[in-house]
C-alpha cells in the first residue's frame, strides 16, 4: 500500500496520490465483495444452518469490537485533524491510540477464534466436519472473511506505524500529510468492512 | 546496434538512465517499463504457441499422436494459463498502454513509476510460478485454465500453485490499471480535455476501470480454490450446502469482463491508426469513446452465457442472453465509425493499417460467431465445442493478436527510432493471416458437427478438418517467425525513422525517436489537432 | 499546491458522528433481538449502509473531495450491486436442491 | 431442410440459420466496403483526404438497426430453446449416471445399459446424476446439451423423430479420460422399444453379478478387464497377486486379497498403487454395500493372468 502514494517525479500531486489509494481500495471492496456474493448466495441456499451457527457467535464479542474500531476511526480521523492544525504531537498520540485499539481488537479477536477453535470448529477440525450442511460453511465464511479483515488490520497497523515514524522525522508536516490522509482512508475502509461484517455473522439469527 | 547508433538522436532513453542489465531492473521509466513487459510477454508467448502447435500436433490423426492424454490435458490447461494470463490480458496495456499512455497525453511518466516497476515483478513472480509447474510437484494443473470446481479441488495434479500464479498476476494486472487511471485523470498535458484525448486513453481507460473492480472478485474466488483444497471442506460441495455453480459465476463475474480487458484496447490500437493513414478525423469520436465505457459496463452484465447448459435458473438464462446480445451492438458501432473513416480518406495501406484491417475482419467473424453463442437455443448446441474454441481465438487471437501486431507495426519506429522493412512485414501479415483462417475456420465447422473440445482423441469421422487445422497453424506460425524477425532486424539494423514516419497527429509525434527520458524537451501544451492536411 | 484543505471538520463534529456511530450500532444489536423474521437481514443490512455512509461521508471526507471520487464510489457500489442482483436471477429461481 | 432428428432439431437450425445469414451479410457488405475503400481512396488515387464531417442520424440510425436485428435474434434463439425447457408429463423417465469415464442409463423397471436405448416419437426425460465432477451429456444430433452437477438435479429432455443411432459425448472437462466418456442413443420403433423393455435382462443370464456391476459403477472407465492399463492398475490377474502401493508417502508390498480390495473400494486413496496417480478414484463408501464387495472379488477373482 506504501507504495501506491510515493512518486519519483518532483512534482507532488496530492490529488492525485489519494484518488490511487481510492482506486486501491475499491480492489479491497471488491475482494470482499466477491465474499459477501458468497455469504449470501450460501445464507440463501441454507437459511436456517446459517442462523443456527450464528447463534454460536457472541453478540458481546462483536459489539465490542465494533466500538473498538468504530472509535479507532474517530482516533485516526482526529489525529489527521491535528496535523492539519499543525498539531503534530497531538497527532502522533491519536495515531498511536488507534494503534492501541488495533491491538485491543485484535487480542478479543485471538481469545474469540480461540474459544471457537477449541470447539472444534475451525475447517478441517473434527467437530467441523460432524456439523450439518451448511453450518460448517457458515464457520468457514466466519473464519475467511473475519480472517482476511484481521489481515487488513495489521496490514493497517503497518501503515498507521509507518505515519508515526515519517511524523517523528517531520516528513509529514501541515503542508504535506497526504501519506496519513491515506493511512486514515485505508482504515475507515477495514471499519466499514466490518461494520458489514459484524451484522452478518453476529446479529442476524 | 553501434554502428547506427549515431545516426539516432543521442539523449535517447536508451542511453539515458544507465546501460546495463541493473539499470534496467530497476527503472521507472515507462519506456523501458514497458519494453520489459515485451521482452517478456514475447518469451512466453513463444513458449505459448509451442504448446498449440504440439497440441494441434496431437490431433492431426485420432488416437494417440506424439503425447498421453494426461499431457495434452496439461498442455491445453498451460497453453491457456499463459496465453490469458501472461499475454493477451497484460499484452496491449502493459507493453504499448505504459509506453504510450503518458506519451499520448504529454506526459513525463505515469501517475506512480514504482508501483509501475513493482507490477512488473509481479507480472515476472506470477509467470515464473506458473512455468514452476512443468517441473515442480505433480506437474502443471489438468483442469483447463477455468480451474471448475470440484474437478479443480479433485485432481491430483498441481492446481493450487497455478491458482496462486493466477491471483499473483490479477494483482499486478489491478496495480497497472490503478495506475493508468490515475495518470489519465490528473496528468493530461494543459489544454487536453477529456474529449480531445486520443481514442486510445479512452480504451485504456475503460479497460482500467475493469481490471480494478473485476479482478479482485477472481482473486478472492482462486484463494477458495486453494483454501478448498487446503482443508477439503467443502467450498463447493452440495453434500455440506455448497454449490458448484457458484464457482462458475464467481469465475465469470471476472472472466467475462476480462475479455474486454483483451479487446478494448486492441479497438483503441485500430482507432489510432485508421485515422492516420486515412488522413482524417476519427468519424464519430465520441460515439467511439462512450462505446469504449458502454462495453467495459454492460460487460459486467453478461458473464452467465458461458453457464447456458450450467443448470442455471431458466430467467438467468433468458435475462443473460438479452445482455449479451445488447453488448454487440456497442461494438459493431465501432466498427461502422472505422468503416466511415475509411470512407473519403486518402488510404496508405502501411503494415499498420493492414493489421487493422485485419483486426476488423477476424474480429467480425469472431464477434459474429459470438452471437451463435448468445442465442439460447444455438449455444445449446454448440456450447463446450470446438466452435467457441473457434470463437474465442478468433476474438482473441485474431482480435486481440492482431490489435497487438498493429499497435506493434505503428508504434515500433517511435520506441526504436528505426524503421522496418515494409515489404517484408506485408509478406509476415498475409502468411500470418492466411495461416490463421486455416488454422481456425475449421473448427467452426468441427463444432457444428458435434465436436466438444479439450478432446485428445476424437471419432474418426472429425479427421479431415482437424488435418486441414494443423497444416494452418504450420503456416500461421512461418507467418508469426516472419514477422517476429522482420521486427527484430529492424530494431537492430533498420533505418532510422525520424519522429514522425507516419505523420501522425498525436503528441507521442511531437517528440524525437526514441523519446528522450523525460519524453518531451520541453514541456508539451496540447493543441487540437489539425487532421486534414 | 492544492493542499489547503480549508473546509475541514471540527473535532467536535467527529466526535458527533462517533457517538451517532455508536447509537447505530447499538440499534442494530438491539434490532436482532427483536425478531423481524424475514426483515432481520434487510435491517441489519440497512443500519449497516447508513453506518458505512456515515464513515464515508465524514471520516473518509466524501463531503469535501472533489465529486470525481463520490462518482467513483458510486460506479463501484453500482457495480457489486450488479453483480449481486443478477446472480440472484439464477439463485432466487432455482428449483430446490435434492 | 432439417434433419429433424429430434423436435428441437428445426428451432434450434432456424435460429442458427438466421444469426448466420444476418451475420453472412455484415460480414461479406463490411469486408467488401474495406476492400473497396483502400482501393477507391487509395492515395494515389485520392491523393485528398475529405474532412471528416460528424453525422448525428447516421450514428443513431447504425445504434438503432443493430439494436433491433440482436433483439431479434435473441427472439429467435428463445423461441428454438423454449420446448427444451418444457417437458411432457408423459416423458419416458431415465437416469442418467455420468461418471468418470462412462455413463449408465437406468429405467423405470431398474432395467440398466450403458447405450441410452429410447422409443422414437417419444418424449424422453434425462434425469442427470454425477457422484464426481461436472460432466455435459451432449446428443449433437439433437441439439441437445445439459451439464451433470454433481448434489444438482439437472434434467433435460427431448423427442426422437427418426429411428437410428446417434452419439452421446461428454462435453464439460472431466479429467484424463474426457474424450472417452461417449456412448449412443439408440432410436427404436416403439414394438422394438417394447420388446427390449420388456425383454428379461439378457446381461444377468450372460455376465457374473461383478462384471455387471463393475459396468453400472464405471470402474471399467478406469480398470481394464484384458491388462491394458488406463488410468487405474488393470483387474486382469490382480486377486492374489503382489502389489507395491504407497501407504502415507511410504511404499509397501502387500498382496491383493479380499481385505485389500475393500479397502481399496471404501477408502481408494489410502493405499495407491506405485505409478498410478494420487487422489483420483471416487470413494465408494455408502454407495456400494457388502455384498456387493463381495461378487465384486468373486468376479475378479475369475480374471485369471493367462
Amino acid at each position: 500500500m506504501n507504495e501506491t502514494i510515493t512518486s519519483h517525479a518532483v512534482h507532488r500531486d496530492d490529488e492525485a496520490s489519494k484518488i490511487g489509494m481510492w482506486l486501491f481500495l475499491f480492489t479491497e471492496l471488491l475482494l470482499f465483495g466477491g465474499l459477501f456474493l458468497v455469504y449470501t448466495i450460501y445464507r440463501h441456499l441454507n437459511s436456517a444452518a446459517f442462523a443456527n451457527a450464528a447463534g454460536e457467535l457472541s453478540v458481546l464479542f462483536g459489539t465490542i469490537n465494533t466500538i473498538v474500531l468504530i472509535t479507532s476511526s474517530l482516533t485516526i480521523a482526529l489525529s489527521i485533524s491535528a496535523i492539519k492544525n499543525n498539531n503534530a504531537k497531538r497527532a502522533k498520540i491519536m495515531l498511536w491510540l488507534t494503534l492501541i485499539f488495533a491491538l485491543i481488537f485484535m487480542i478479543n479477536k485471538y481469545f474469540e477464534w480461540s474459544a471457537k477453535i477449541h470447539h472444534g470448529l475451525f475447517p478441517g477440525m473434527e467437530h467441523f466436519m460432524s456439523l450439518p450442511p451448511g453450518e460448517g460453511l457458515f464457520f468457514l465464511l466466519y473464519f475467511f472473511m473475519t480472517g482476511l479483515h484481521a489481515f487488513h488490520i495489521i496490514a493497517g497497523s503497518i501503515f498507521i506505524a509507518v505515519v508515526i515514524a515519517q511524523l517523528n522525522k517531520s516528513k509529514i508536516t501541515q503542508d504535506d500529510y497526504v501519506l496519513q490522509e491515506n493511512a486514515g482512508l485505508y482504515w475507515h475502509l477495514v471499519d466499514v468492512i466490518w461494520i458489514y461484517l459484524f451484522p452478518l455473522f453476529y446479529l442476524i439469527h | 546496434m553501434s554502428t547506427e547508433q549515431t545516426a539516432l538522436p543521442a539523449d535517447n532513453f536508451f542511453n539515458q538512465g544507465g546501460k546495463g542489465l541493473m539499470s534496467w531492473l530497476t527503472t521507472t521509466d515507462h519506456k523501458r517499463i514497458g519494453l520489459l513487459y515485451m521482452y517478456s510477454i514475447a518469451i512466453f508467448f513463444s513458449v505459448a504457441v509451442i504448446l498449440g502447435l504440439l497440441m494441434r500436433l496431437e490431433l492431426i490423426a485420432p488416437g494417440k499422436t506424439i503425447m498421453e492424454a494426461s499431457t495434452y490435458n496439461k498442455t491445453f490447461t498451460l497453453h491457456g494459463v499463459i496465453m490469458i494470463f501472461l499475454f493477451i490480458i497484460p499484452g496491449i496495456p502493459a507493453v504499448f498502454g505504459n509506453f504510450f499512455v503518458p506519451l499520448l497525453m504529454g506526459a513525463d511518466d505515469v501517475a506512480f513509476p514504482r508501483l509501475n516497476l513493482m507490477s512488473w515483478y509481479l507480472y515476472i513472480i506470477g509467470a515464473a510460478i506458473a512455468l514452476s509447474t512443468l517441473v515442480f510437484g505433480e506437474g502443471s494443473a489438468d483442469t483447463g485454465w477455468t480451474f471448475y470446481a470440484p474437478y479443480s479441488v479433485k485432481t491430483g495434479t498441481n492446481v493450487s500453485t497455478s491458482v496462486f500464479a493466477a491471483f499473483v498476476l490479477g494483482f499486478s494486472s489491478i496495480l497497472t490499471g490503478l495506475n493508468f487511471l490515475t495518470t489519465i485523470h490528473r496528468m493530461r498535458a494543459p489544454g487536453m480535455g477529456w474529449f480531445d484525448m486520443p481514442l486510445y486513453l479512452w480504451s485504456t481507460y475503460a479497460t482500467s476501470w475493469i481490471q480494478i473492480l473485476a479482478t479482485p472478485i477472481i482473486g478472492i474466488t482462486l484463494l477458495m480454490i486453494i483454501a478448498e483444497r487446503a482443508l477439503g471442506v467443502g467450498l463447493f460441495d452440495p453434500s455440506l450446502g455448497g454449490d458448484p455453480i457458484l464457482y462458475q459465476h464467481l469465475f465469470w463475474i471476472y472472466s467475462h469482463p476480462a475479455v474486454y480487458i483483451m479487446i478494448l484496447p486492441a479497438m483503441g490500437v485500430v482507432s489510432e491508426i485508421i485515422p492516420v493513414f486515412s488522413r482524417r478525423r476519427m468519424f464519430g469520436y465520441k460515439a467511439i469513446a462512450f462505446s469504449s465505457l458502454a462495453i467495459a459496463f454492460v460487460g459486467y452484465l453478461v458473464w452467465g452465457h458461458h453457464m447456458f447448459t450450467s443448470g442455471m435458473s431458466g430467467p438467468a438464462r433468458i435475462i443473460f442472453s438479452i445482455l449479451t446480445f445488447l453488448v454487440a451492438i456497442p461494438s459493431a458501432i465501432k466498427v461502422f465509425n472505422w468503416l466511415a473513416t475509411l470512407n473519403k480518406g486518402s488510404i496508405d495501406l502501411q503494415p499498420p493499417l493492414l493489421y487493422s484491417l485485419g483486426f476488423i475482419f477476424l474480429f467480425l467473424i469472431g464477434g459474429l460467431t459470438g452471437l451463435v453463442n448468445g442465442a439460447l437455443a444455438t449455444n445449446t448446441h454448440i456450447h463446450d465445442t470446438a466452435f467457441i474454441v473457434g470463437h474465442f481465438h478468433y476474438v482473441m487471437f485474431g482480435g486481440t493478436g492482431f490489435g497487438f501486431f498493429a499497435a506493434m507495426h505503428y508504434w515500433f519506429p517511435k520506441m526504436y527510432g528505426r524503421m522496418y522493412n515494409i515489404k517484408r512485414a506485408t509478406r509476415a501479415f498475409w502468411v500470418t493471416f492466411i495461416g490463421f483462417n486455416i488454422l481456425y475456420f475449421p473448427m467452426f465447422i468441427l463444432g457444428l458437427e458435434g465436436m466438444p473440445r479439450r478432446y485428445y482423441d476424437y471419432l474418426p469421422e472429425f479427421q479431415g478438418w482437424q488435418v486441414v487445422s494443423t497444416v494452418g497453424s504450420w503456416i500461421l506460425v512461418t507467418g508469426l517467425i516472419m514477422m517476429f524477425v522482420n521486427i527484430i532486424r529492424g530494431a537492430r539494423k533498420g533505418k532510422p525513422a525520424g519522429d514522425d514516419p507516419w505523420n501522425g497527429y498525436t503528441m507521442e509525434w511531437e517528440t524525437s525517436s526514441p523519446p528522450p527520458l523525460e519524453n518531451f524537451h520541453q514541456a508539451p501544451v496540447f493543441k487540437k489537432p489539425t487532421y486534414e492536411d | 499546491m492544492e493542499n489547503n484543505h480549508s473546509h475541514s471538520i471540527s473535532d467536535k463534529t467527529y466526535i458527533f458522528i462517533w457517538v451517532s456511530l455508536l447509537i447505530l450500532t447499538f440499534l442494530s444489536v438491539e434490532a436482532s433481538f427483536v425478531h423481524f423474521r424475514a426483515f432481520a437481514v434487510g435491517v441489519a443490512l440497512f443500519i449497516a449502509t447508513a453506518k458505512a455512509f456515515i464513515v464515508a461521508y465524514y471520516f473518509m471526507h466524501l463531503k469535501f473531495d472533489s465529486k470525481i471520487i463520490g462518482i467513483m464510489v458510486l460506479v463501484t457500489g453500482i457495480v457489486f450491486l450488479t453483480f449481486i442482483i443478477l446472480t440472484f436471477f439464477d439463485y432466487g429461481f432455482r428449483e430446490p436442491i435434492v | 431442410m432439417f434433419s429433424n432428428a429430434s423436435s428441437f432439431v428445426e428451432g434450434v437450425d432456424i435460429a442458427f440459420f438466421i444469426i448466420i445469414g444476418i451475420s453472412l451479410v455484415f460480414l461479406v457488405g463490411i469486408t467488401a466496403a474495406m476492400i473497396y475503400f483502400v482501393i477507391k481512396y487509395n492515395k494515389k488515387r485520392h491523393p485528398k483526404a475529405e474532412p471528416t464531417k460528424d453525422n448525428f442520424q447516421l450514428e443513431i440510425f447504425w445504434t438503432v438497426i443493430p439494436t433491433l436485428l440482436v433483439l431479434g435474434m435473441f427472439y429467435y434463439g428463445w423461441v428454438g430453446y423454449r420446448p427444451m425447457r418444457i417437458i411432457p408429463k408423459n416423458a419416458i423417465p431415465v437416469k442418467v449416471t455420468a461418471k468418470m469415464w462412462s455413463w449408465s442409463f437406468e429405467y423405470e423397471n431398474g432395467k440398466w445399459d450403458s447405450l441410452l436405448i429410447v422409443p422414437v416419437n417419444k418424449p424422453v426425460k434425462l434425469e442427470l446424476f454425477s457422484p464426481d465432477v461436472l460432466h455435459s451429456l451432449y446428443i449433437p444430433a439433437f441439439r441437445v446439451k445439459e451439464d451433470v452437477v454433481p448434489g444438482i438435479a439437472n434434467v433435460m429432455w427431448f423427442k426422437a423423430q427418426k429411428e437410428g443411432t446417434y452419439n452421446i459425448l461428454c462435453a464439460e472437462y472431466c479429467g484424463q479420460r474426457h474424450s472417452y466418456m461417449l456412448s449412443k442413443v439408440k432410436v427404436l420403433s416403439q414394438k422394438e422399444y417394447e420388446k427390449w423393455y420388456n425383454a428379461k435382462d439378457t446381461l444377468a443370464e450372460k455376465m457374473m453379478p461383478g462384471e455387471i456391476l463393475m459396468k453400472k459403477q464405471a470402474c471399467i472407465a478406469c480398470h481394464s478387464t484384458d491388462g491394458s492399463k488406463l488410468v487405474g492398475p488393470s483387474f486382469k490377474g490382480l486377486y492374489g497377486s503382489k502389489v507395491t502401493v504407497l501407504v502415507n508417502g511410504e511404499k509397501k508390498e502387500i498382496i491383493a486379497d479380499d481385505e485389500y480390495i475393500k479397502n481399496s473400494i471404501l477408502d481408494p486413496n489410502s493405499e495407491v498403487v506405485e505409478g498410478f496417480p494420487q487422489g483420483i478414484m471416487t470413494n465408494y463408501s455408502g454407495q456400494i454395500s457388502e455384498d456387493e464387495i463381495k461378487q465384486f472379488i468373486e468376479y475378479i477373482k475369475t480374471l485369471k493372468d493367462d
